[in-house]
């Protein structure tokens, strides 16, 4: 039984269906990505398992209860994050603030996690009192991040959280995903910088026109030349 | 027009029918001539906020300005007024005008302490030499026959020449201020053009050599006939009694028909152009403007010269609304321009029938007009049938019927809010 | 035959606390003349109300309209404010041939308009009021005075009459200046009033409206301990809310010193509304006015019966006053005259306003005391 | 083609833009990178004109152009897209891409209301102008969608269509590439080079990715802290010890092969 | 020279009076400016909020009297307030659940929410007339002045008063202290930080795990507690009139956006600039200008740069001026 069980998920936004029974399965502290064309459904899909789209087919399980029904509100308390590909900061809130309200609903100590994050991202600590949204995008994208590393979370879901950031955060942030993951949590994430994150990867999805076109270990979709040259920019 | 279009203004029309086979022609007129300018109103208001997304709610000063037109216009001269105090005002304009260009021209070109001398310095001897100027004008002007005149007069040209210089009128306000205000944005510019729209009534109630202020202005000349001369009428009265119809009420309905005739073709002229200009790329530069303005410039588009056109476009509708309101009432009365009533309900307008959609703005007018006028009835009508089984006589009863006045304001909260729950973009919305 | 008569004043807006006894008054004077079954072979009378919100005239204009055509009332009384009972008369009732008489637009402007003679008032021109004012002042031996008035023709008018007549009779005007109605706080015009000076403060606006503030600002900051009141502020709300604070100042509005006001009063309490709210006598004799008018003329067309408001307003005739409606129908019915006094002492002048009759009033001990008429 | 000659950008008392000095050749295709934060994107909107610079000026071919308006500088062929994309979300993907082209008659009002028939033809040349743009970055099936239903590359995309609609001079792109498919993004880079050498657009690019930076650019600049840090062609700029550490790091296979993941 | 008798005028007529009035509009100002800040609106019922927060505390307030309740000399109605503040919440609470909450789930154009506040402006209107009437209400019975005018003459033997008013001095705290407890609440506190998270970028708040139900709940409790306060101060300080109530709209509106809307210091600064630009640039210093000039000397003029009719118009002047170089307000406001 996969930690997240994401099957069969069929859905939109309005009349049409953007997702066409896609399915997306993570083991516990596993990674898992997801790769595809611009406009395939990737971030639909994020959505569909965060709750924040109603399907009309298919199920969502997490650590095998089904929570297909559960607001994303309900999801957060599960222990699901979320970093959304856009929007995904308090632009009039200091960075500190940002990264507190991703600790809203712990109880514990959480500077500790701060620090983490100010350790991961060294320019946030600097920046700490600046309102989110005077940063640049690069800044931000990290800001996003830390937000969701700051929720504690047994599954963590990121939508390209690479775009825009520097080639050195990227490896930051590549390597402290790995170290996230050997702590438990299993990781979905989307990314274009696919070949970077296919390396990292447990398991790898391709997903076009809202439907898995390969699924595999990410190894093995990096190996495919098939994929590599339709997917992947060769 | 889509079906859905067509649908709703048959209802509409549906509502004017059955008012005239229920409550009377006169009265089904009375509301459709309102609901006309009003729809001419809400037009404009569309025109600023539905393409380009300026949020103007100093609409009530711009129908001010264009309601000072007819009084300018048609009114008869005041005798002797304008050799009293004329020149004087002329002048004083010219001094106030200088002083102001001669201002801007310093704070362009001098630097440093030159301009933080020559500034005040020029603004404060331009203010006192315009008022040296001014104020004698206008005793001289207030002293002539205060009780029925005392105003600077008109020119006795004919009234729907008003119209157009109504128009006017506003657009030059607009243009001022759509120089000075037009780089604030949203809530910010709203209650900046509040402001200015309480500043411009302000000075018509209280300049009385302009169109004697509060003391108001009564019979100003009318484009159409008088019912009175109608009934007198002999040729008239034979139409009249040929339809059967007594003197009196057909010539009140005559009447009522000229004025929808010349504002119906105000609005399906207004309408037309409209339409032209927002089916056409300058439409979509517009709405390409309301959507995103730091692209839209990035794209060429100079979003200033934009705002300021389309704010003095708009606001030139609402003038010329303004001169055709005052046609139709006969008479000025500056202390009746309230905010609510000229500004929101406007508002109420526009966005119940569908922001950005012409055809939703002039539903919206009429629909609510028509609602502005019938939830009075209702209100009453309501707590009747509410007190209906009491006992007569009893407390609770009398409180009830006390407070149906305040039913109409009630009756049209509740019904608005029941149409934007039903069509939260309006009734038309843009697509 | 069931003969409807219109009422048109501002039951919302800046005026609403005055409308409802005004409305009362007029209703009271149309169920007396239904309940005697007197009028025109036994007709009732049945009151419509509107609307006119005092400030809209498009509004009033519009409520005139439906009472006119939809309605089909003989009459109206109406409007309340001077603005907008000119814009329902000149769009709406000289079309249709339909008389007003309004109770309570003041403004000295509509003495001189066109109305087809169909319009008439119970209450006197402010031209009057500025003059009448202006000798009870002097009288008191103030010679000083500084004016403030609500901003609208009704105040404006007043204000003016009485700068003029105040001067021409020797006295000084230190400031002439206007309040808005409705404004949250009055400490400017108070501060500029104050700067002023003067011996006391005549106060031309509605009592609960600006008047007021003014006057609790000034009485506060101790700028003013002597007001003057003319109409729109004399009122029992006045002593309610200042009391002994305003000890010592005094006012005038148009009113019958007859014992015709008196017995108004009583009949008020006796239907259950404040009888000496502003202009609530004048509205109970302006609907009076109509039936008798109609009574005469033996017809309830407005266009027959307007002739005829002048001949039972005034002499010669039986003098009429409140509650004796029955009575004067009667005296009409068998051929005789009557000269209408009522509530407000009904003399009719001019193109048909009163001539104005004026109670001379006085603060005394927290209480408001008639000194006299005028 | 531009030239920036110690231009500052400072908020408040930080200096985002700190004197950086720099040549952008005419038909080249430069490179901007720097690690985040650099100062790269307001460099741009300071020449784009969307900020006023605290110091400094801004040529073009010779001509200053410090301080001028967006749409004046559009006029004079310098157009630029956004890295958080700006698109006309209530609009069709094919007017966000038919309202660019200047001067177009329909868009004074007098044509508007009187002269349909120019407009009409006006109208359909850029028509297929637009829908040739579209298949060009393969979302042509969503030309009547609402821009703002778009996904997050889409949008990119049709930032970069924008560009494509006119004959520009310079091109400023500030990171097309974030969020776009790499296959797709090696398309676009073909299509820039082609607009390079066939049209003689100017290109100034600002990415992450550095095999497109390498690919495509040169020269290539690299900023950091507010200032030019390095500038030359891409392989050396690659080997540049100060732009490994401040940049590009030592690259990610080493790490995961230290960390020993799967 | 009386320097002493024209500070008294100054004070008496300028200062005092205008500092009450600006406090008024600051807590009035602050009910907007919190709604704009969290929820993203320009509330135009605020005003009959107000009026219908101020209309039940004066039920409580005879209630009280009735029952012989007192804490002279404070007004009774400030015992009141509690009971007020909680009828007022539960009705703006309902009225979110009935109205508000339908478009924020459609996630509408700021400006629909604003045209629904005036729909709902209209129901409270009608409801508030209902409840207690049209006519003016006295209900201050407590020590009416600290100072009074005849007195402060008497005690000093100037030739001019000095009043002021309990009422007065209790609104400027009350302020005072509201400002500062809300500007506390909103950055120190973790609901605050929430409301905050909720009005900057809604679908991530969520995602955060921030209850929005609970944000928007809390917000109106606060408004309405806002507009109670406020509602019932000026009506202690003046008198309570339904009808006033829809006429302090339009000032209130001006000092929170010429503050910057969202911000509770900017509600309070914009309320001050209103007030002290209406009273003091009509202000004529005819009587100071004579107390300043040489014994036995007055000037011939009002020395009055404008008359009160244009108070209005000047505070909006000024507004407007300010916004010209602060385009979102002094301290830097939201815009949506
Ligand atoms: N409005 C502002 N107020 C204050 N600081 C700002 C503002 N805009 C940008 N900055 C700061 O200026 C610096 C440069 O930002 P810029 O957006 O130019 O970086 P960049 O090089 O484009 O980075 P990225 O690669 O992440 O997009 C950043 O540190 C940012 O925090
Ligand atoms: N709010 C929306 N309403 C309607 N359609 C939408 C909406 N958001 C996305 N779409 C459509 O759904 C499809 C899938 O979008 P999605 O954002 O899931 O793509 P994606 O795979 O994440 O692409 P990208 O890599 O560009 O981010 C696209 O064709 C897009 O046009
Ligand atoms: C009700 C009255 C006080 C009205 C006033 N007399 C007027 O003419 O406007
Ligand atoms: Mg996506
Ligand atoms: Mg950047």
């Amino acid at each position: 039984m996969s930690f997240l069980d994401a099957s069969g998920m069929t859905g939109g936004y309005g009349a049409a269906d953007i997702l066409h029974g896609c399915t997306l399965k993570v083991e516990k502290g596993q990674i898992a990505v997801i790769v595809g064309p611009n406009g395939a459904g990737k971030s639909t899909a994020m959505k569909a398992v965060f709750g924040m789209l109603r399907l009309r087919g298919g199920h969502v399980k997490l650590d095998g209860e089904d929570i297909t029904a559960l607001s994303p509100q309900e999801r957060v308390a599960k222990g699901m994050g979320f970093v959304p590909q856009t929007h995904n900061v308090f632009p009039s809130m200091s960075v500190e603030e940002n990264l507190e309200i991703g600790a809203f609903l712990r109880r514990d100590d959480f500077r500790p996690t701060i620090d983490m994050v100010y350790d991961l991202f060294p320019i946030l600590r600097q920046k700490r009192r600046q309102p989110a949204g005077e940063l640049s995008g690069g800044q931000r994208q990290q800001v996003a991040v830390g937000r969701a590393l700051m929720t504690q979370p047994k599954l963590l879901m990121l939508d390209e959280p690479t775009a825009g950031v520097s080639p050195i955060v990227m490896d930051e942030l590549f390597d402290r995903i790995i170290e996230v993951a050997r702590t438990g949590i299993s990781i979905l994430m989307v990314e274009q910088n696919a070949r970077q994150a296919l390396e990292i990867a447990d398991m790898g999805y391709v997903l076009v026109q809202g439907a898995n076109r390969y699924t595999d270990t990410g190894a093995a979709l990096m190996a495919d030349p098939d994929v590599r040259r339709t997917f992947l920019g060769g | 027009m889509t079906q859905r279009n067509i649908l709703m203004f048959a209802a509409v029309l549906g509502l004017v029918l059955f008012e005239g086979f229920t409550g009377g022609w006169n009265t089904a007129l009375g509301i459709l001539n309102m609901g006309l300018i009003s729809a001419v109103l809400a037009l404009g208001v569309n025109m600023q906020w539905g393409y380009a997304g300026l949020f103007n709610t100093g609409i009530v000063g711009f129908v001010a300005l264009g309601g000072l037109a007819p009084v300018l216009i048609a009114l008869p001269p005041t005798p002797g007024a304008f050799n009293a105090g004329g020149l004087g005002l002329i002048l004083a304009f010219a001094v106030a005008a200088g002083a102001v260009a001669l201002a801007v021209v310093i704070n362009r070109r001098a630097r440093g302490a030159v301009r933080l001398l020559a500034l005040p310095v020029v603004m404060v001897a331009g203010f006192f030499a315009y008022r040296a100027l001014f104020d004698p004008a206008v005793a001289a002007i207030e002293a002539i026959n205060p009780s029925a005149a005392g105003n600077i007069g008109g020119l006795g040209l004919p009234i729907l020449l008003a119209w157009p210089v109504g128009a006017l009128f506003a657009a030059g306000a607009a243009w001022v201020i759509g120089k000075t205000a037009l780089g604030l944005r949203s809530d910010y510019l709203a209650i900046a053009t509040l402001g200015i729209g309480e500043i411009i009534v302000a000075v018509l109630k209280n300049e009385d050599w302009l169109a004697r202020g509060v003391k108001n202005v009564n019979a100003i000349p009318r484009p159409v006939p008088y019912e009175v001369d109608l009934q007198s009428s002999p040729a008239f009265v034979e139409r009249a009694a040929s339809f059967g119809l007594d003197p009196v009420t057909a010539s009140t309905i005559a009447v009522k028909l000229a004025y929808t005739g010349l504002f119906l073709a105000v609005l399906l002229a207004l309408v037309w152009l409209s339409e032209r200009a927002l089916k056409s790329p300058w439409g979509r530069m517009m709405r390409a403007i309301r959507d995103n303005e730091t692209a839209a410039a990035a794209m060429g588009k100079n979003v200033t010269r934009r705002h300021l056109q389309i704010f003095i476009i708009g606001s030139a509708v609402c003038g010329l609304a303004g001169a055709m309101l005052i046609t139709l009432d006969g008479q000025m009365t500056p202390g009746s321009y309230n905010p609510l009533r000229f500004t929101f309900l406007v508002w109420v307008m526009v966005i119940v029938g569908g922001s950005g959609n012409n055809w939703g703005a002039v539903l919206g007018g009429m629909l609510i007009w028509y609602l502005w006028i019938k939830v009075e009835p209702w209100g009453h009508g309501l707590m009747g049938l509410i007190t209906a089984g009491m006992a007569d006589g009893s407390a609770i009863k009398a409180h009830l019927l006390e407070s149906a006045a305040h039913m109409r304001l009630m009756t049209m909260g509740v019904i608005l809010l029941l149409v934007l729950r039903f069509a939260p973009k309006g009734l038309l919305p843009e697509k | 035959e069931e003969i409807k008569l219109g009422i048109s004043l501002g039951f919302t807006g800046p005026l609403e606390t005055m409308a409802g006894p005004m409305a009362l008054g007029a209703e009271l004077a149309m169920k007396e003349v239904s309940d005697s079954g007197l009028l025109l072979d036994g007709s009732t009378i049945v009151p419509v109300r509107s609307d006119s919100t005092c400030v809209d005239s498009a509004a009033a204009t519009a409520g005139v309209e439906r009472l006119i055509t939809t309605e089909k009332v003989k009459a109206i009384v109406g409007g309340m404010c001077s603005g907008e009972a000119t814009a329902s008369l000149q769009n709406v009732a000289m079309p249709n041939g339909i008389v007003m008489i309004s109770p309570s637009a003041t403004s000295p402007a509509l003495s001189s308009l066109e109305d087809n003679g169909l319009f008439f008032r119970t209450s006197p021109s402010d031209a009057r009021q500025g003059e009448v004012m202006a000798d009870i002042i002097l009288e008191k031996g103030i010679k000083s005075v500084a004016v403030t008035y609500t901003n609208n023709d009704y105040g404006k008018g007043l204000a003016d009459s009485f700068e003029a007549a105040f001067k021409a009779k020797g006295g000084t005007v230190t400031v002439n200046a206007a309040h808005d109605d409705g404004k949250a706080d009055y400490s400017a015009e108070v501060g500029a009033l104050a700067a002023a000076g003067g011996d006391a403060l005549v106060v031309a606006g509605y009592v609960d409206q600006g008047g007021s503030g003014i006057v609790r600002g000034a009485i506060d900051s101790g700028a003013f301990e002597t007001f003057v009141f003319p109409d729109g502020m004399v009122g029992s709300a006045l002593v309610e809310k200042f009391g002994a604070e305003i000890d010592g100042s005094f006012g005038q509005n148009p009113a019958s010193g007859d014992e015709g006001r008196d017995i108004f009063l009583k009949l008020a309490e006796a239907a259950g509304f404040d009888g000496t709210s502003a202009y609530s006598a004048e509205a109970y004799d302006a609907a009076a006015l109509m039936m008798l008018a109609m009574q005469a003329a033996g017809t309830s067309d407005a266009a027959v019966w307007k002739d005829k408001v002048m001949d039972v307003a005034n002499a010669p005739g039986e003098k009429i006053q409140p509650g004796e409606l029955a009575k004067a129908l009667e005296i009409i019915k068998a051929g005789g005259d009557v000269d209408y006094v009522g509530g407000a002492a009904v003399e009719l002048i001019g193109s048909g306003e009163s001539a104005g009759s004026f109670r001379e009033v006085a603060i005394e001990g927290g209480e408001l005391k008639v000194i006299g008429y005028r | 083609m531009i030239r920036v000659e110690n231009l500052h950008k400072h908020f408040g008392g930080f200096r985002a833009v700190d004197g950086a000095s720099l040549e952008i050749a005419t038909g080249s295709i430069t490179g901007l990178i720097g690690p985040n934060g650099a100062g790269k994107s307001t460099l741009f909107n300071v020449i784009a004109g969307v900020l006023k610079p605290t110091s400094g000026r801004v040529t073009m071919a010779g001509e200053d152009i410090t301080g001028l308006a967006p749409h004046e500088l559009f006029h004079k062929g310098l157009l630029r897209t956004f890295q958080i994309a700006h698109e006309f979300s209530s609009m069709t993907v094919r007017e966000n891409l038919m309202m660019v082209p200047a001067g177009q008659s329909g868009e004074t009002l007098w044509n508007a209301f009187f002269n349909r028939r120019k407009i009409r033809d006006e109208e359909q040349a850029l028509l297929r102008k637009a829908d040739e743009v579209l298949d060009f970055l393969t979302i042509s099936h969503l030309r009547d969608e609402r821009a703002g239903n778009l996904s997050g590359g889409q949008k990119k995309l049709l930032e970069l269509g924008r560009t494509m609609m006119v004959d520009a001079k310079i091109v400023f792109l500030d990171e097309v590439g974030a969020g776009v498919n790499r296959t797709l993004l090696n398309t676009i880079g073909d299509a820039i080079v082609r607009l390079n050498r066939e049209r003689g657009y100017t290109f100034c690019v600002i990415e992450h990715d550095m095999d497109f930076i390498g690919r495509l650019c040169d020269p290539v600049i690299v900023m950091a802290e507010g200032k030019v840090l390095a500038e030359g062609p891409a392989a050396h700029i690659m080997e540049n010890e100060a732009v490994i550490e401040a940049y590009l790091g030592t690259g990610l296979k080493n790490k995961v092969k230290a960390g020993g993941a799967a | 020279m009386d320097i002493l008798n024209a500070l008294v005028a100054l004070l008496n007529f300028v200062i005092i009076p205008a500092s009450s009035y600006g406090a008024q509009l600051a807590l009035g100002a602050l009910g907007v400016t919190l709604i704009y800040g969290i929820l993203r609106f320009s509330n135009f019922a605020h005003g009959d909020t107000m009026a219908f927060g101020t209309g039940v505390t004066i039920l409580g307030t005879w209630g009280l009297q009735a029952m012989g309740v007192s804490i002279a000399p404070l007004p009774t109605a400030l015992l009141a307030l509690p009971f007020g503040i909680a009828v007022t919440a539960l009705l703006v609470l309902g009225t979110d659940r009935a109205v508000y909450r339908f478009y924020r789930k459609k996630k509408s154009d700021p400006v629909i929410l604003v045209m629904v506040s005036v729909g709902v402006m209209f129901i409270m209107n009608g409801i508030t007339r209902f409840v207690i009437g049209v006519d003016e209400i006295q209900f201050d019975d407590g020590e009416r002045f600290l100072i009074s005018a005849k007195a402060f003459k008497e005690a000093t033997g100037l030739a001019e008063g000095l009043s002021l008013r309990s009422t007065q001095v209790i609104t400027v705290v009350t302020a005072v202290l509201v400002v500062w407890a809300l500007f506390w609440f909103l950055n120190s506190t973790r609901t605050g930080k929430s409301m905050r998270a909720f009005s900057d970028n809604e679908d991530l708040a969520l995602l955060s795990g921030i209850n929005p139900e609970r944000v928007v709940a809390v917000t109106w409790i606060i408004a309405a507690g806002l507009a109670t306060i406020a509602g019932t101060l000026y009506g202690l300080d003046k008198s309570f009139k339904a009808f006033n109530y829809f006429q302090l709209l339009l000032p209130i509106f001006a000092a929170a956006i010429v503050g910057g809307l969202g911000n509770p210091l900017g509600a309070i600064a914009g309320g001050f600039i209103i007030a002290f630009s209406e009273v003091s640039v009509t202000y004529a210093f005819k009587k100071v200008a004579g107390y300043l000039g040489p014994e036995g000397w007055q000037p011939d003029s009002m020395l009055q740069l404008l008359g009160t009719e244009y108070k209005f118009a000047v505070s909006f002047a000024i507004l407007i001026i300010v916004l010209l170089f602060k385009p979102t307000g002094l301290f830097k406001g939201k815009s949506v």
